[in-house]
């Protein structure tokens, strides 16, 4: 079966213009929903000429499983476990964002142990996401595997203190309005501090090996750059932010939850490129196990729960709440109208990596193909919370 | 195990070091002990997945550590997540691309009927509405040791699958589809709804 | 940070025409917010933006809600001659307020690190002119999140780069996120259905007559 | 009667011939026995994350690629014809070993004039 010249002739383009010969034209491809380095179901539809990004237009809504709406018809206790299934690498951080804003809407105390409890779950749950993003950035890298392992050897010792105290080891359902579930005993607090002593043997580790690693910097520097301004209209929040030098961690600001009393340093980048954002997790890794070490120390005894808050029909007074903690991701916010009944009226998340990717394309563009997974990884998002 | 065989036979055969086995058997052996899942994560589940291919719980024990991105390469789809409406055409076109002898895990209460999220307007309500599934784990997210069950799960039913005879394997079998119609997004929901020659309900008697 | 009424004050001064009035918030969190009206609104979130006091340059949250239309009843003394002599009779009087969808914008300083600024803007009607002006072109952050309220409530945002759905898919016509939205049925398989899910399963068991007090169901028809 | 010293290169081929032939000839039996095929219209489409494939895919390249065409020239091609030289190359006279460096400094010399002009860059 030859291909005769007539044949051939037929199959030639029609002739271009002369210009667009020489460039080629613009290949749509969709890194679509099932993509081995899209970390979940997102799929970006890219216009490809050779291998440079000339247009990038993300899909969302492949896991919009509809949390708003099931939130308005589920009690407020109801939608806590929801809340884990948010961001569900770190489900400590969800439920206290969602604690926070009911009890900004209620006006519950919290008594001062749970409100140590909840800084040091938090820090611990900041530091198996910031292990368990590193892993995955360098996956997208290339180092197929073999830094997930570390970075899940990790988590798992995390996951096992979650799984001690709260039953579950991603789904922690842990917090409740006014305060904790269950009372950390003296062996666990003694056993998170072993755990703790010796997380920064792991940070060190993957400091000699990936941070200074040649590899690493030649494809993340002056990648994927953001300027301040972009940044701050954008609303970009959480080490993304910071690594464009602009100092704004709500930990500091909003000073919630006994952050005050720590002393912590906010790391800071300068260029807004990848190999900034993946710096800000390593130093946020050691300035959480600072904190953790801290709040070890000072935490002192009392009860875990608010016993004026009742648990069976929780009705918060008429009126709206907007809370928010600094998530590992970012700014998580829950936005809260109550008509006085035991369903909020209107339930809204306030989701960091969904908003973090409104500059998405503005870093990738001019790139080439292989720099968008690199750029997509160091933003960190998690589809449970980009699509609620 | 398989009829043609006598076990009796066998044993004493195996004490004199003569070692018999059926062509099935072979088949069966060679293709249960390297199953390679699709890389095909949906939601929390798919966290738990990759917990369990990591070092602690360790699926390599069970040959399933090679996941491959490509549904060419895969022969087992683990449907690990909320299966939303607006991805089910997705799986079901992954499905259909996958090389022959092909599995499904339905992997949390999600993928089975829903789960946590069954009132929720763009859920499918359990990925079994368009394609075969051959194993169901419970739990949200089910652990990684539920995993590795519906792993060995998997393996038992391959082992006993019949290479010819009447209720020989799915794919070996010409009339048995292998592929699936891919669900068109409708105004309202998908359409159809659901693949009737697909999904059974149990009709419950209201008695 | 100022108090809701200077910055109103200073807002009516920089903005002319613009009508700006406080909605108190009951709860304890005394998160009290600005109504802004429609034409305004771009002018008002720029000055609010660029002001050197203010600085409010980080639009954390942009949220849509739903009110449904309303019948308040207002019970008011009336004097009212009753068979004669003058008395004291309180009268109900039904006041319906016609629903409307609002987009609430907190906006916070990332300058000088100051606490929320609520403002809201609200269309005028539920069905069919719900329109908002787009406040994209002031806060970047704001894009994404009005896609997703012209998505899941059908609030057209005019001036907005890119309106189109986010969460659904294309084809898909409704507004789910309404309070009067239902869901497409899909209730012939319950195992366990239970008061309202019992009453939506119910049209597809089979009919069969009542026996010995169970419940008869007349005929298993499909409900529209 | 010593065998003819080519017999040993006959067999060579010939095991090389039949080896891989046998598993394809296995494969062809086993799908005319067991495993009918079954292909379709989803079955055989284009596999793209799991959506349509959108735009078309034989489109015009860019002239980028066949430069790395071109220096795929250089590094393997020019490897095979080392081979033979590397496993001589004890017992090689110096003229041989000047030819096969003429031969070397040739086309490293087109590697350096590439690398000046640039074209081992992606340009942006």
């Amino acid at each position: 079966m030859s291909a005769t010249v007539e044949t051939l002739e037929a199959m030639e383009r029609p002739p271009v213009s002369m210009g667009s010969r020489l460039e080629g034209e613009l290949l749509e491809v969709s890194m679509g929903p099932q993509h081995p380095s899209t970390h979940g179901v997102f799929r970006m539809n890219v216009a490809l000429e050779g291998e440079v990004v000339r247009k990038l237009k993300p899909v969302f809504g492949y896991l919009h499983r509809n949390h708003e709406k099931i939130g308005e018809n589920v009690s407020y206790l109801g939608s806590m476990p929801y809340t884990d299934r948010l961001d569900y690498f770190c489900s400590m951080t969800n439920n206290w964002a969602y604690a926070l804003s009911v009890e900004k809407l209620a006006g519950i105390e919290v008594p001062e142990r749970a409100e140590y409890l909840r800084v040091i779950l938090a820090e611990l749950t900041r530091l198996q996401n910031h292990a368990s993003l590193l892993g995955f950035l360098l996956n997208d890298m290339g180092a197929w595997g073999t830094p997930l392992m570390y970075a899940f050897r990790e988590r798992e010792k995390i996951l096992d203190l979650f799984e001690s105290l709260s039953g579950s080891r991603m789904m922690c359902d842990y917090m409740r309005f006014g305060g904790c579930r269950v009372d950390a005993s003296r062996e666990w607090l003694a056993y998170a501090k072993k755990i703790v002593d010796r997380f920064p043997r792991f940070v060190d580790e993957l400091e000699q090996l990936i941070v200074g690693n040649e590899v690493v910097i030649a494809r993340t520097q002056n990648v994927g750059n953001v300027s301040p301004e972009l940044a701050v209209s954008a609303g970009i929040t959480g080490p993304m932010l910071r690594a464009c030098g602009v100092n704004y961690d709500v930990r500091k600001v909003d000073g919630y939850g006994f952050y005050p009393r720590f002393k912590f340093r906010i790391p800071l980048g300068e260029h807004g490129d990848t190999y900034d954002r993946l710096m800000m997790r390593v130093l946020e890794m050691g300035e959480s196990v600072g904190i953790l070490k801290q709040a070890f120390e000072q935490i002192p005894a009392g009860p875990i729960i608010n016993p004026k808050v009742k648990i069976r029909a929780f009705r918060p007074p008429v009126g709206e709440a907007y809370g928010r903690i600094e998530a590992p991701k970012g700014e998580l916010g829950f936005y809260l109208i109550s008509d006085g009944g035991t369903n909020p009226y209107r339930y809204r998340v306030r989701p960091p990596s969904f908003i973090n990717l409104t500059i998405l394309e503005d870093m990738c563009l001019g790139h080439t193909v292989a720099d968008v997974m690199v750029i997509l990884g160091s933003i960190d998002i998690v589809m449970g919370e980009v699509d609620r | 195990m398989s009829e043609g065989i006598d076990e009796v036979l066998r044993s004493k055969l195996q004490q004199q070091g003569v070692w018999v086995s059926s062509m099935q058997e072979l088949y069966n052996w060679g293709r249960k002990n390297s199953i390679w899942p699709l890389q095909f994560g949906l939601a929390c589940c798919a966290i738990e997945m990759i917990a369990t291919a990591a070092s602690r719980y360790d699926i390599a024990r069970f040959g399933g550590e090679v996941f491959r991105p490509s549904p060419r390469q895969a022969d087992l789809m683990i449907v690990a997540g909320t299966v939303t409406k607006k991805m089910a055409p997705q799986i079901v076109r992954l499905y259909n691309q996958m090389a022959d002898p092909k599995y499904v895990i339905a992997m949390g209460a999600c993928a089975i009927s829903g789960g946590p999220f069954k009132q929720g307007y763009n859920v499918l309500k359990g990925i079994d509405r368009y394609i075969p599934v051959d194993v169901y784990i419970p739990g949200c997210p089910p652990r990684p040791e539920a995993l590795l069950h519906a792993f060995m799960e998997l393996q038992r039913k391959i082992d006993e699958q019949k290479l010819s005879g009447a209720n020989k394997a799915a794919h070996l079998d010409s009339e048995q589809p292998s592929e699936f119609p891919v669900p068109a997004f409708g105004k309202h929901d998908l359409e159809p709804p659901a693949n009737p020659d697909v999904f059974h309900p149990p009709k419950l008697e209201r008695v | 940070m100022e108090s809701l009424e200077e910055i109103k004050a200073r807002i009516e001064a920089a903005v002319p025409g613009a009508k700006i009035d406080i909605v108190t918030n009951g709860g304890p969190s005394q998160q009290h917010s600005l109504r802004v009206d429609n034409e305004h609104a771009c002018d008002v979130a720029k000055w609010l933006r660029d002001d050197p006091a203010l600085r409010l340059d980080f639009c954390s949250n942009v949220t849509g809600v739903d009110w449904l239309d309303r019948t308040v009843k207002k019970t008011v003394k009336v004097k009212k001659v009753v068979d004669g002599e003058e008395k004291e009779v309180n009268e109900t009087t039904e006041e319906k307020i016609p629903g409307h969808i609002e987009a609430v914008y907190h906006l916070y300083s990332m300058t000088h690190k100051h606490g929320p600024v609520i403002i809201r803007i609200r269309t005028s009607d539920r069905v069919e002119n719900a329109c908002l002006p787009s406040l994209t072109p002031i806060w970047r952050s704001a894009e994404f999140q009005e896609r997703e309220i012209f998505d899941l409530y059908g609030v057209k945002f005019d001036g907005h780069p890119d309106l189109r759905r986010i969460l659904m898919w294309d084809e898909f016509e409704d507004y789910p996120m309404r309070k009067d939205y239902r869901e497409p049925d899909d209730y012939e398989y319950e195992p366990t259905p239970h008061d309202d899910v019992l009453e939506r399963a119910k049209p597809y068991y089979t009919p069969r007559p009542q026996i010995d007090g169970a419940e008869s169901i007349v005929e298993g028809s499909k409900p529209t | 009667m010593k065998p003819n010293s080519y017999l040993f290169i006959v067999i060579f081929i010939g095991v090389a011939l039949v080896f891989p032939l046998i598993p394809l000839a296995l494969a062809w039996l086993w799908r005319r026995i067991f495993q009918p095929p079954k292909p379709g219209p989803q079955k055989n489409a284009i596999y793209e994350c799991g959506v349509e494939s959108l735009g078309e895919a034989q489109i015009q390249f860019r002239s980028q690629y066949y430069l790395y065409a071109i220096m795929f020239l250089i590094f393997d091609v020019e490897a095979i014809f080392l081979v033979p030289f590397a496993v001589a190359f004890t017992g090689l006279p110096v003229g041989a070993f000047i030819a096969i460096l003429v031969f070397l400094l040739l086309l490293i010399e087109g590697l350096v004039w590439a690398w000046s002009k640039g074209c081992l860059q992606w340009e942006r």
